[in-house]
C-alpha cells in the first residue's frame, strides 16, 4: 500500500516531469516560428533528474546550472511566464531577454545562474555554499553539470575545494554519454567518475534509474549526509539526450548515436513510468489528466503573452548601476 | 572538397590550407573539441580525419588550457599542431598556456626552440548567442609580445594566411568570423603563402579611409557601395594581420584623405582601435582634417535579444552615419538598402 | 599594525582599510593563495586572521581560476569578497572566471544580483623575476566590460580607492606595485573613501603633461624634479581609476601645455596607453603641439639578468629624454642624479 | 655480494646527489655576493628524486621541471658552466641570462623546460609525449611538479588527456609537504592523491624513501610498465624541503615546520645514505673523496667562470627570428 504522502510526492514530482516534457514540446513546435531567436539544448531525457533532485531541494536550498537549463528552471519555479518571455527575447523574460534559453535563473527561488561555459558554474556554485555556511543558514547549493564538465579543471579544483572546506554543496553529474557528438570514450581517461570522486572527502551516489521518486529520494538521503557528515555530496546519474546537442531536431542519421538506443531508453521514459506509477497508486486518470490540462493551458498562455510582450527598451543594452559608486 | 572554379568559399579556402599542408608535411596535425566530430568546425575539417587518420584530426577532452599546452609541446618537440577552438571565449580559459608559456618559450629557451603553433579560433556574431559567447580578443592575444595574430577577411587571405600561419616557426593566432564561411571569393590555384604582417587595400577611395577588421571589412565595403552613389568615395584599408602590425598602407591612405574611421569587430576601450587611432595620429600628426572615428561593439555586453543584439554591434548604417557627420553632409536616405544580417549575410563574392 | 602618525606606508594603509572595513561589516572576508601564512602578502594582511579568525582571512589550495569563481558565488549570495592574487599573471588563470562570469553575471541576472567582488593583485618589477612575473595587465581587465580597475600610486589612495572597492556592488581589480609598498606618505585618520573614476594630479606644471599609472608616476615625478632644474614643468596626472576612465583632468592638462607623455607601466601594443592617447588625440585634436609619446615596457618578454631588465622597463630617464626630445632641448646632463633601482627604491614620502 | 654492474650505478648515482648538493651548498656560499640576481628555490632534500629520475631517464629520454629546477637540470646536465653562467644572468648562461634560477634546460639533453608558474608544464609535457608517441620514437617525458600542482586544474586536464591518448609520460610529483608555507591540510580535500590517480588508466607508485637507488628502480620499473603497457605512469615520492620555499636561509623560526622533523630527515639524507652504501658495497673512501673533489673543483671553476663572463648584448632582449616569416 502506498502512502498518502508518498502518493502526493509523486503527484507533485509528476507535475514536475510533465511541465518540463510539455514546454519541451511546446518549445519545439513553436520554435521554427523564429520567435525563440536563442539556441535552445533541450532536456527531453533527463526530466527526472532535475525534478528529483530539484524537488528535494525545495526553494530554501540553492541550485545552479548549464545552458541545458529548462529543467532545472522549471522544475525549481514551476513557472513559464519569464520564462518564454526570455526565450522570446522580451522585456518580461526574467533577464529582460539579455540572456536566453542559456542564461535562465530566479533568484527569488534560489535558481541563481546558468552558464553557457561548461563547468563555470562548479566554483561559483562552491562560493555560493560557503556564503552559506559563513551565516551558517543551513542552505545547501546544487549544482548541475554535465559529463563534458568533469574534463574540465574549473571542475577537479572546485571539487578539492569544497572537500576541504566542508562546503554544504551537492554536486549533480548528469550524464548522457556525449560532449555535443563525442562520446565518452574518447574524452575519459578512465572507467568511472564515481571511483575517482569516492576518493574525495564527499559521498558519491550513483543511478542510471529515470525514476523521478528514486532520484528524489537519493537527493534527499544526500542532502541529510551533507547535513550530517558535514561534507559534499555528489550525485551522479545517467540518461539519455533525446535530442540534439542543440536544437529542436533528432539526429540519428548523423551517425555517433542510433535510433535503437533512443528507443530502449524510450520505454524508460521518466514521464511515463510516472504516470503509470501515479495510476497504480490510485490516482485517477481524470486527477492527471487534470493536472495534464492545466500545465497545458498554463503554457499556452505564456507563450502567447511573451509573444505580444514587448522587446526590451535601449537602456536595458546597459547593466544598471544603482546604489553603485559609479 | 572538390573545387569547380576559382571562385570558392572561405569555409573551402581553409579547408584546402589545411588539406594542402597535411599533405607537405607529416608534422601538421589538427585537434581540438569537436573536431572530429560529423560537423567538423563548420566543415573547415571535412575530409582530414579521413584522408589522414584519426591520429592527425580528432577531437579532444574539454580542457581548453591544457589542449594550448599540449600543443606547444607538440611544437617544441618537432610537430606543427594546430589547435582548434570554436569561440574565442574558450580561449579565455587558456590564457594562462598562451600568455605565460607559449608566447615566451623560444625566448625562454635562448631561442633554441621552436614554437610552431596555430590557434584557429572562431568569433561571433552568431545568433542570439548572448553575453559569453561575443567576444573579440584580438586586443588581448595581440598585446602579448611573442604572439602573432591574424584575422583574414577574404577567402584567399583565409588561405594564403593559414597556408603561412603553419609554415612560421613562431605561434600565431587565426581568428576566423563564422559570418564570413559562405562568402566567397578568388582563390588561385596554388595559392600562395600570403606574408603574416602585411596589410592590403580591399577597395581604392579618395574621401575617407575605414580601417576594418574580419566581418568589419564586409561592413565598410558595404558603406562604400552605398556612399558612392552619392559621391563619396571610401577606402577600405584590411591591416590583415593584427600583431605585428603594418600600418604603412593605412598611413599613406589617411595622409591622402585626411580623414579616417577605425572599424573594429571588438570592444573600443583598449581595444585593437586604441592601438591603430594612437598609429594614425602619431604618423599623420598634422594630416588629419578631423579626429579618427571609432567604431565598435557597444560598451556593454552583448545581450540575446535581437533588437539589442542589433544595438550592440555596428554595421555599415554606423560607418555612412559617422562619415556624413565627419564629412558634415545630410543623411543619406537608406530606405531602400539592404544591409546585412544573420539572415541575409554577405556571401561575396569578394 | 599601529599607526605612529599619519604617515604611513602603502602597506600599512592597504592593512587599514581590510581591517577597518573588516570590522564595518561581517560579511568582508579576504582569501587566497598564501593569504594566511606568516609572510601574509607582504604584510598587508596581518594581524586579520588572528582578528577576524581564519574563517575570514585564509589560504586556499592553487587555483585561481576557481578562486575567483568562488569569490562571485560568495559575492552574489551576500559577501564581500576579496581575493588576494600575489603576480598578475596569475589571473591569466583566472581569466574565464573573471571576464566570462564574474563581468556579466549581473547583467546577466536581468541586474538582479550584485557582484560586490574585490580582485587585489600585485604587479611587478620584483628582482630578477624573468619573463612570467613581470606582467601589467591593466588594459586586458579595462577591455572587458562589467569590471573596474583601479592602480593606486599613493598610501591615500590605495587605503581611499580599497574601501570603495569593498563597499561597491560591481567587481572592482585593485592593482598593487610591489615597489610601492613601504612608500610613505600621509594618510588623514579617518580616511574618507575616494570615488573610483576619478583622476588626481600628482604635481602641478605647465611645459609638459605626464601621464603615469602605478610606479610610472613615481618615475614621473623623478623626472620632474630633475627637469625643474633645467627650468622644465612637468605637470603629472594620475589617472588612479583605469576603468571607467576620468580623463577630464588629462585633457584639461594637456590643453594647457600642449606636450604629452603616457607613460604606462605595462606594454604598448594595444594597452592602456594606447586607450590614453587616443583619447587625448581626439579631445585635443587641434590643440597638440607635438605628437604624444608613449612610454611603456619594451616589445618583448622581461628578462631575469639585470642589464636587459633594466632596459626592459622604463624610468624617469626615459621620460627625460623623451621630453627633451620633444622640447628640442639638449640632453641634460644625469651623472649627479640618484634614479631609483631595486636596492634604491623610492621611498616617499609622496 | 653487490654485483659490479649495481655498484657502478651507485656510484653514478652518487655523482649526481652530490653535483646537486655541493652545488647548492655553494649558491648558498656565494648568493649573498649579489652575483646571481634570480630568485632561488633550492632543491636541498630532494636530490634523491631528480637523481634517481633522471638516471634512469638518461639522455634519449625528456624531461620538464618546475622553477625548482636545479636538481632535474644537474641530473639531466651533469654540468655547472651554462648552468652558473645562466644564474649571473651572462651571455653564456643556457638561455643568455633570461630566464635565470627558475627557468632553466637543455633541450640537447632531453630537459626541454622549466615554468615558474605551478602545474604549467603538465599540458605542455604530454603535449610532448605525444609528439613522440605520433614519431613512434620510444621516447618517455617525465615531468616534475610538486604536491601544489594537484590543485590546479592544469594537472587534472593533462591527467584525463593523458591516460586517454595512453601518452609515453611520467608523472613526478614531488611531495614536499608545503606549497610554500602552506600546509597539504590546508589545501587536499582527500587523503591520499595516489588513491585518487590509480583510478585513472595509469600506473601508480609510492614511495617515501630517500635511497636513490629505490627511486632509480621505481623509475625503471615505471618507464618498464609505461612502455609494455602502454599508459602513462605516476611516481610520487615524499621529500623534506631543507631550506625555505625561496632563499637560502633556513626558516624553522617562523613556525609552520619545526626543526625537529628536519633532524629527522636528516638522519636518511640521500647524499649520506648513498655514501654509506658505497662504502659498505666495498667502494673506497679515496675514490669518493676524488669524485667529489672532481665536482667540487668542477662547480668552483664554473662559479667563477661565469663571474667573469659577459653581460648579454641589447640585441639579446629580443627573441630571435631566425628562419621565420616575421
Ligand atoms: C569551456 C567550454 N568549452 C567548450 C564549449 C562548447 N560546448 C558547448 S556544450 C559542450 C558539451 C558539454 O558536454 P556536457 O558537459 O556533457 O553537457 P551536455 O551538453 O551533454 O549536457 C561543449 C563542448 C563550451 N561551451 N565551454
Ligand atoms: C599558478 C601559480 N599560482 C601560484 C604561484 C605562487 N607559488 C609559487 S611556488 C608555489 C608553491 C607550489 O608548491 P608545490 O607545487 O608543492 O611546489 P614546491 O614549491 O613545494 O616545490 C606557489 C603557490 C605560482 N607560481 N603559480
Ligand atoms: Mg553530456
Ligand atoms: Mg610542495
Amino acid at each position: 500500500m502506498v502512502s498518502n504522502a508518498r502518493r502526493l510526492l509523486n503527484f507533485e514530482l509528476y507535475k514536475k516531469l510533465y511541465l518540463i516534457r510539455r514546454t519541451e514540446e511546446k518549445i519545439i513546435e513553436h520554435y521554427p516560428e523564429n520567435e525563440m531567436k536563442t539556441p535552445m539544448h533541450l532536456y527531453l531525457g533527463g526530466e527526472a533528474i532535475a525534478a528529483g533532485v530539484c524537488h528535494a531541494l525545495g526553494q530554501n536550498n540553492q541550485v545552479f546550472c548549464t545552458y541545458r537549463s529548462h529543467g532545472v528552471y522549471l522544475a525549481n519555479t514551476m513557472e513559464t511566464k519569464r520564462f518564454f518571455g526570455e526565450l522570446c527575447g522580451k522585456a518580461t523574460g526574467m533577464a529582460k531577454g539579455r540572456g536566453g534559453s542559456m542564461h535562465l535563473s530566479s533568484p527569488e527561488t534560489g535558481f541563481l545562474g546558468a552558464s553557457a561555459i561548461v563547468a563555470s558554474v562548479i566554483p561559483v556554485a562552491i562560493g555560493s555554499a560557503f556564503a552559506n555556511q559563513y551565516r551558517n543558514n543551513g542552505k545547501i547549493v546544487a549544482v548541475f553539470f554535465g559529463d563534458g564538465a568533469v574534463e574540465e579543471g574549473n571542475f577537479w579544483e572546485a571539487l578539492n575545494m569544497a572537500c576541504l572546506l566542508k562546503l554544504p554543496v551537492l554536486f549533480v553529474c548528469e550524464d548522457n554519454g556525449f560532449a555535443v557528438h563525442t562520446p565518452i570514450s574518447q574524452r575519459h581517461g578512465y572507467d568511472s567518475i564515481c571511483r575517482i570522486v569516492e576518493k574525495f572527502n564527499c559521498s558519491v551516489m550513483e543511478t542510471e534509474t529515470t525514476d523521478v521518486e528514486i532520484i528524489h529520494d537519493l537527493t534527499q538521503n544526500s542532502l541529510s549526509l551533507i547535513r550530517k557528515e558535514n561534507k559534499p555530496g555528489f550525485l551522479y546519474a545517467k540518461y539519455y539526450r533525446y535530442r540534439r546537442h542543440v536544437g529542436i531536431e533528432n539526429d540519428f542519421e548523423s551517425g555517433y548515436r542510433t535510433r535503437a538506443e533512443f528507443e530502449k531508453w524510450l520505454t524508460v521514459d521518466s514521464i511515463h513510468l510516472q504516470r503509470v506509477k501515479l495510476l497504480a497508486a490510485g490516482v485517477s486518470e481524470e486527477e492527471i489528466v487534470s493536472v495534464e490540462k492545466e500545465i497545458s493551458t498554463q503554457i499556452e498562455k505564456d507563450i502567447k503573452s511573451a509573444q505580444k510582450a514587448p522587446f526590451p527598451n535601449r537602456e536595458d543594452l546597459y547593466e544598471r548601476k544603482d546604489g553603485q559608486n559609479v | 572538397m572538390v573545387r569547380m572554379s576559382n571562385i570558392i568559399s572561405y569555409r573551402q579556402a581553409i579547408n584546402e590550407a589545411l588539406t594542402e599542408e597535411m599533405e607537405r608535411d607529416s608534422g601538421v596535425f589538427i585537434y581540438g573539441i569537436d573536431v572530429g566530430d560529423h560537423d567538423r568546425i563548420f566543415k573547415t575539417t571535412a575530409g582530414l580525419s579521413e584522408k589522414f587518420g584519426t591520429n592527425r584530426c580528432f577531437s579532444t577532452p574539454l580542457c581548453e588550457d591544457t589542449l594550448v599546452g599540449f600543443g606547444l609541446g607538440a611544437a617544441l618537440n618537432g610537430l606543427r599542431p594546430i589547435n582548434v577552438h570554436m569561440r574565442v571565449d574558450f580561449l579565455l580559459l587558456a590564457m594562462n598556456q598562451l600568455m605565460n608559456m607559449v608566447a615566451n618559450f623560444r625566448f625562454g629557451s635562448g631561442d633554441k626552440l621552436k614554437v610552431p603553433l596555430v590557434i584557429r579560433t572562431i568569433i561571433g556574431r552568431g545568433w542570439g548567442q548572448s553575453y559569453q559567447h561575443s567576444k573579440s580578443l584580438q586586443s588581448f592575444f595581440a598585446h602579448i609580445p611573442g604572439l602573432k595574430v591574424v584575422m583574414p577577411t577574404t577567402p584567399s587571405d583565409a588561405k594564403g594566411l593559414l597556408i603561412s600561419a603553419i609554415r612560421d616557426d613562431s605561434p600565431v593566432i587565426i581568428m576566423e568570423h563564422r559570418w564570413l564561411y559562405d562568402a566567397i571569393g578568388e582563390v588561385p590555384a596554388p595559392q600562395e603563402p600570403i606574408p603574416i604582417g602585411q596589410s592590403k587595400i580591399l577597395r581604392e577611395g579618395t574621401d575617407v579611409t575605414v580601417i576594418g577588421t574580419s566581418w568589419m571589412n564586409v561592413e565598410a565595403l558595404k558603406a562604400a557601395e552605398v556612399l558612392a552613389k552619392t559621391g563619396v568615395s571610401l577606402e577600405v584599408v584590411d591591416p590583415r594581420t593584427i600583431s605585428p602590425l603594418d600600418d604603412s598602407l593605412m598611413v599613406r591612405s589617411v595622409k591622402k584623405t585626411g580623414h579616417c574611421i577605425v572599424a573594429d569587430n571588438g570592444w573600443l576601450n583598449c581595444g585593437f582601435s586604441a592601438e591603430i587611432t594612437t598609429r594614425i595620429y602619431e604618423k599623420c600628426f598634422g594630416n588629419l582634417k578631423s579626429p579618427v572615428t571609432r567604431i565598435g561593439f557597444a560598451e556593454t555586453h552583448c545581450p540575446c535579444t535581437r533588437p539589442l543584439e542589433n544595438m550592440f554591434y555596428q554595421t555599415a548604417i554606423d560607418i555612412i552615419r559617422a562619415i556624413e557627420e565627419k564629412l558634415r553632409l545630410p543623411e543619406t536616405d537608406l530606405s531602400g538598402e539592404n544591409f546585412y544580417s544573420y539572415e541575409n549575410k554577405f556571401k561575396g563574392p569578394f
